[in-house]
């Protein structure tokens, strides 16, 4: 009788059959790779002046410059290479800074309800309809734009769908017998959500998390796009908003609009797959072809609820 | 000796929320009205009862999980509404609880030794790691999963209904209770196994003396179990006694029609069915006078007046109901 | 409740008859469950046939495979259902979709999944009379359903009402009403009960025995309940593990059971009127059908277990006319 | 209604806490000596003190407690929302809300004219995708939509912008081709149209892939419940089912998202505005921004926020509706 797996290796041997989350993973850690390695794998450092001609303005892809040159006849596959920096960090701080507020109202307002239940949500709702990106153009707009303070506007108004999510969660799982039984023991607030409530709200973060990382790229994307990026770091947006403005179109010249544009995309998309992947793992839903018979049914039939067990 | 348990004059009430922005008028669930009970020690009292009669609120107010609108409940003696918070730990590590949905109450990412282990955690009572161990193994096996070891590392989907039930029970048992309060225990399990589990209540009950508040809906399964039976009916105690003479010759209307629609399997058994009309009406609007009355076979006129309270009928069986003429005491 | 004169029953000409039916259930990492084997039974006119046995032993995979309502992982392997002088599994879907309802109601468990929570439940029973007798006209349908929810006891002025705002008896009886709507001869009954209180229960069982004495109607009784299936039924299958343990008249079933799955689930169930006996059980637990035991699915909890049984899957035995049980130890007899 | 209170309050002092000098920011000339800026300053209000206590809030200025509240600039500025007036925008002179007016009604014709588009199309692909669980189709709708959803806004536009106006002879963007006359009305609403493909375009692909996801996932838990194995035990065909039972119950938490959604339709809007040139409220709030023209910014604000508040509540009337459950929980 061996002892069952860890929920670690069973969720592991469960995602690795999953093709949506697997392809995304590896497509974001390839990405994540190429940010980390950029000064290795870009052909030019694309923070180094260099003295241009007119030919090499939007210059056609060439062996020299693979992806062809933009305005300032720099280099775009190293501009390209380098510009995942930024979006990977602004992706991955925003969204813990939100999942973090969204996570700590949506449990609180779950698990204690009455006023502070009504208060927060009251607070969020009103978050939610307040339309995020105009604010957040106008903050960054306003105050200076440079990383971090790109990074804290997108992270401190990102929350707001998180915490709905997190407190619907924390509802469902606060209705469930075994916290009952948890009270019944006598134990207290703290135990019962350090022990019971996180542990199973938790899969959710995690998939919301990765979505909230997609949903900060993009969002840094328009702003850079928009001419709020950090004027001393190349990011995607950045270059296609030189390209865009300054005439890429008009010359024709679509290599220096493709590229970045595809980065942002190869980020997100592999967020989304992994997103998906992950629910799909950790929240499976039994789809069994519905226009037969119901899910419910099938469970019943199967005595699925039940499992067999050892030592009789 | 003290009973283990005395209610008295329990209520509980649950206030309705209106949506009439200026209805002032506020109004209650009445899920328990006016309840008073013992439970001797080593006894095993089953409350039975339809869905919406108050016997689950009876039984999360028992174990302080829900505060009572009035009344008193004494635990050992204590009233428990004015125990402090020490007090209190100390008092609930001597009432236990078991509940009906054995896959509900586990929680799913646990392992079973982790879960017979919490109570220990909660309450600070073991230091060393062996010794909690020692514990959680005498439990388990106590509960009669053995050997303990083969379950200690699983997680609760890996076992069955019955097994799992266990569990529940050997975490109850690691902190060596002295009440029981089991909500339907065995009502989401399958017929072939409920027999095993009640016994193993009755055997708790034989070799370390516990008492068992047992709720449940289950007629035919009390009397296997209970030495007496208290019957609810919308919040309130319609009969209470020994549990062959209210099984055998029950007093109350409804305890009687309650029992005569109990399926019996036996094709051969005819008996006379007497099926009430209508549904338990609900809690918030009460009827004047005898609650029972406007679906009561036997009712008249007076029962719309006069609330009936318990009275002896012989003694140790006591009914709440106009109808029912005493004996003779003997 | 009458059980009827099995003699007359025994003269009632044969409705359906179902010869060794067996699905399986295709598993994505695992050889197919086989969940229904060789399962054969007759269903004469009036009569109400208990399907009797714990969770995951094939009833409710038996109720669907005769509906034809298996979901997509479930296939019918073998066997025939002959219903009205045609074999129901040799249907075209068209066809079969004409059967069901019209000739074949079902009554569900939990009858809140059940109706659709976003129709009026009046709407829900016209949608079944609507469909099956191409009736247009809005009053004549209304008719019905006032008629129908007569039938089971609920007021007219209640159709227009939705599901949440019925009780769960109310809920139930909704469900049987919509269950009549095409006349059926047959009604297959999935634990109809089995949520309800006792209270409940023994009205919506009235009913149900009312209304087929008054319509003459074959019910397929599937519960769990051996108390309700003595109260309800002319004859029983128990069904263990996907196969039939015994088949026969209800008397038999409780006075000369043979099979010993039979024997110790009726010493399991409680009986009200002998309240003083002790409860048996049966240890360990029902097998999930898709980790069946070798040979006979009840040899690891069986009392009278021998060599035999963990090798070989008894077949159905004749042990008398109308009485037949899978056990190696009847055929030894 | 608090929230419609709380944005207004929120949008008022939000203006007020961030940095530089709305005035000097407003208009933006070193020649202005301090007499004429102060002039300006009395002209748009921002002499009087911002509320009871705070003379202004950045920096901040603490003031006299026990002044007529009505005479600061708070009071003043409900006052005149109240009365329809947004203020005067710093840049044009003009009011804004005569501004925004015409504006919301170009952004109107492009945010509508997509989400409907993306609405009807994501939730028939959604459900297309639902009844085919598991095949090629599925998997192919599957695929598109994450892709959708993955696309940056702008980027979309500009590439859309790129084909449509190199090969497709698509007009680069705007509203009207400059310089044309119109001899009907009709020739003018073709001009428009034929401005619209690109953009209405570019936000239906947006939004597309979102609802026919949530679409699929909710038909598929729908199609699970055990009303559908009753309607099809009542003989119904998969068509009825679908279009009977099965959609309406999953148009529950479409109505849901859709309202939520609202909020980022302005998002795609600033993007697309930009990108196509299109005179709406997006690329007004993204012009008025690096313009710091704070009156127009806020009443573009105040207009938007309330749209949502608006198109929520009508979502929540929408969905008691479908939901017969609402009105008695």
């Amino acid at each position: 009788m061996s002892p069952s797996p860890p929920p670690i290796r069973s969720f592991w041997r469960t995602f690795r059959r999953n093709r949506m989350g697997m392809v995304g993973a590896v497509m974001l850690i390839l990405a994540v790779l190429m940010a980390v390695f950029a000064p290795v794998l870009a052909p030019y450092n694309p923070y180094q002046p260099t003295r241009v001609t007119i030919d090499d303005i939007y210059a056609p892809p060439s062996p020299e410059h693979p992806f062809g040159t933009d305005d300032a006849g720099k280099d775009v596959l190293s501009s390209f290479i380098y510009g995942a920096r930024v979006s990977l960090i602004v992706g991955f701080f925003a969204s813990f800074i939100s999942i973090f507020i969204g996570g700590v109202i949506g449990i609180s307002a779950g698990f204690y309800g009455g006023k502070l239940e009504n208060g927060l949500m009251r607070f969020t709702d009103i978050m939610l309809v307040i339309p995020d990106f105009p604010l957040i153009v106008l903050l960054v707009a306003l105050t200076k734009p440079n990383l971090l303070n790109i990074i804290l506007v997108i992270g401190l108004l990102g929350w707001t769908s998180s915490a709905r999510l997190v407190r619907s969660q924390t509802l469902s799982v606060k209705q469930r017998k075994f916290v009952l039984r948890a009270r019944a023991i006598g134990a207290g607030n703290f135990h019962i959500i350090r022990r019971h409530i996180f542990p199973l709200v938790l899969p959710l973060i995690v998939v919301n998390t990765v979505l909230v990382i997609s949903l900060a790229v993009l969002n840094e994307s328009a702003l850079s796009f928009l001419g709020l990026s950090d004027p001393t770091k190349i990011s995607w947006g950045q270059m296609l908003n030189f390209a865009f403005t300054r005439g890429a179109m008009s010359a024709g010249a679509w290599w220096a609009l493709v590229a970045p544009g595809l980065g942002i995309v190869w980020l997100v998309l592999s967020c989304t797959l992994l997103g998906q992947g992950l629910e799909q793992v950790l929240n499976p839903r039994l789809e069994t072809h519905h226009l037969s018979v119901g899910s419910k049914m099938v469970a019943r039939m199967m005595g699925i609820k039940e499992t067999p067990a050892i030592g009789d | 000796m003290s009973p283990i348990v005395q209610v008295t004059h329990l209520r509980k009430l649950f206030p309705v929320k209106k949506s009439g922005l200026f209805d002032r008028n506020e109004t209650f669930v009445h899920a328990v009205d006016d309840v008073s009970f013992t439970v001797g020690r080593g006894e095993v009292l089953a409350v039975v009862g339809e869905s919406g009669c108050g016997k689950s609120t009876l039984a999360l107010t028992l174990m302080g999980l829900e505060r009572p609108t009035s009344g008193v409940i004494q635990i050992d003696g204590q009233n428990i509404a004015t125990l402090n918070g020490k007090e209190m730990q100390v008092v609930r590590r001597h009432v236990q609880m078991i509940f009906q949905d054995p896959y509900e109450s586990l929680n799913p990412i646990m392992t079973i030794a982790d879960i017979v282990a919490e109570p220990l955690k909660v309450h600070g009572l073991v230091k060393n790691k062996q010794e909690r161990q020692e514990r959680v193994i005498r439990a388990l096996e106590d509960a009669g999963l053995k050997p303990a070891v083969n379950f200690m590392h699983r997680l609760p989907q890996e076992l069955s209904g019955g097994q799992r039930q266990r569990v529940v029970i050997a975490g109850a048992l690691v902190l060596e209770p002295e009440l029981l309060i089991a909500d339907e225990p065995v009502s989401m399990l399958d017929v072939s196994i409920r027999a095993e589990i009640l016994n193993l209540l009755l055997e708790l009950r034989q070799t370390r003396g516990i008492s068992i508040v047992m709720i449940t809906h289950d007629l035919g399964t009390v009397g296997y179990v209970a030495d007496r039976i208290a019957v609810m009916y919308l919040g309130r105690l319609v009969e209470i006694g020994p549990a062959l003479q209210v099984l055998q010759q029950p007093q109350h209307p409804y305890t009687r029609a309650l029992l005569s629609v109990v399926p019996v399997p036996n094709p051969r058994q005819r008996r006379e069915r007497v099926i009430l009309q209508g549904e338990t009406p609900n809690p918030i609007n009460l009827p004047p006078g005898c609650r029972f009355h406007p679906r009561c076979p036997v009712a008249r006129p007076h029962c719309q007046q006069h609330d009936p309270q318990l009275r002896l009928v012989p003694v140790g069986h006591e009914v709440a109901c106009l109808e029912v003429t005493p004996k003779e005491l003997s | 409740m009458g059980t009827h004169n099995p003699y007359s029953l025994q003269k009632a000409p044969v409705l359906m008859s179902v010869t060794d039916l067996s699905t399986d259930f295709l598993l994505e990492s695992a050889p197919p469950a086989h969940a229904l084997v060789d399962v054969s039974f007759t269903l004469r006119e009036g009569e109400v046939l208990g399907l009797v046995g714990e969770s995951g032993c094939g009833k409710t995979t038996l109720m669907l495979s005769l509906m034809r309502l298996l979901p997509a992982n479930g296939r019918i392997t073998s066997g025939t259902v002959n219903f009205m002088g045609q074999d129901l599994l040799g249907l075209s879907e068209n066809a079969m979709a004409g059967i069901r309802w019209k000739h074949i109601a079902m009554i569900f468990q939990g009858a809140m999944n059940a109706l659709n929570p976003v129709q009026r439940v009046g709407d829900q029973i016209a949608e079944a009379i609507v469909q099956h007798n191409y009736i247009q006209d809005k009053g004549v349908v209304d008719g019905r359903v006032i008629e129908l929810l007569d039938l089971v006891g609920i007021g007219a002025d209640r159709r227009s009402q939705y599901p949440h705002q019925y009780s769960g008896g109310m809920r139930q009886r909704a469900m049987i009403a919509m269950a009549l709507a095409c006349n059926p001869q047959i009604i297959i009954a999935d634990e109809p009960t089995t949520a309800l209180d006792v209270m409940v229960q023994a009205q919506i069982l009235e009913l149900l025995d009312n209304l087929r004495q008054k319509l003459g109607l074959s019910i397929l009784f599937v519960t769990h309940d051996l108390g309700v299936v003595a109260e309800m039924c002319d004859t029983v299958l128990v069904m263990y593990g996907g196969v039939t343990a015994e088949y026969a008249s209800v008397d038999t079933i409780y006075n000369d059971p043979q099979h010993p799955y039979t024997r110790e689930l009726l010493r399991a169930f409680p009986d009200l009127s002998r309240p003083t006996e002790k409860l048996a059980s049966i240890p360990g637990h029902p097998p999930r059908l898709n980790a069946l035991p070798p040979g006979c699915r009840f040899a690891p909890r069986c009392p009278a277990v021998f060599d035999r049984c963990h090798t070989e899957q008894p077949a159905l035995h004749l042990v008398k006319p109308g009485h037949w049980a899978s056990c190696h130890l009847v055929e030894q007899m | 209604m608090l929230t419609i209170l709380f944005v207004i309050t929120l949008n008022f002092f939000l203006f007020r806490v961030l940095p530089g000098d709305p005035a000097r920011a407003g208009v933006r000339d070193p020649r202005l000596t301090k007499e004429a800026v102060e002039a300006i300053r009395v002209r748009y209000g921002l002499d009087k003190p911002v509320i009871n206590c705070f003379q202004s809030l950045n920096p901040v200025e603490f003031g006299d407690c026990f002044i007529n509240p009505l005479d600061t600039q708070f009071i003043i500025y409900v006052g005149n929302l109240l009365q329809g007036e947004l203020g005067i925008s710093y840049h044009t002179n003009r009011p804004v809300a005569d501004m925004l007016m015409e504006m919301l009604w170009n952004t109107l014709l492009l945010i509508g004219l997509g989400q409907i588009l993306a609405i009807v199309l994501g939730m028939s692909l959604g459900v297309l995708a639902a009844w085919k669980a598991r095949t090629a189709v599925d998997h192919g709708a599957l695929l598109f939509s994450l892709t959708a959803w993955s696309l940056p806004t702008f980027w979309l536009g500009i590439i859309l912008l790129f084909i449509g106006s190199s090969y497709w002879g698509l007009p680069i963007g705007g509203r009207l081709t400059p310089g044309t006359v119109y001899n009907t009305s009709i020739e003018r609403w073709l001009d428009i149209g034929n401005h619209l493909i690109l953009p209405t375009l570019t936000y239906t692909i947006v939004f597309l892939g979102e609802y026919m996801l949530i679409m699929r996932s909710t038909l598929l838990d729908v199609l699970s419940e055990d009303y559908i194995l009753t309607a099809k035990a009542k003989g119904i065909s998969t068509f009825q089912i679908l279009k009977d039972h099965a959609l309406r119950n999953a148009m529950l938490p479409m109505v849901t998202i859709i309202a939520l959604n609202l909020g980022f339709t302005v998002t795609g809007a600033i993007q697309i505005e930009t990108v196509f040139s299109w005179p709406g409220l997006g690329g007004a709030i993204f012009t008025a921004v690096n313009r710091r023209d704070y009156p127009m910014l806020q009443g573009a604000f105040l207009l938007i926020a309330i749209s949502v508040i608006f198109a929520n509540l009508v979502a929540d009337l929408f969905y008691s509706y479908l939901d017969p459950r609402v009105e008695d929980s």
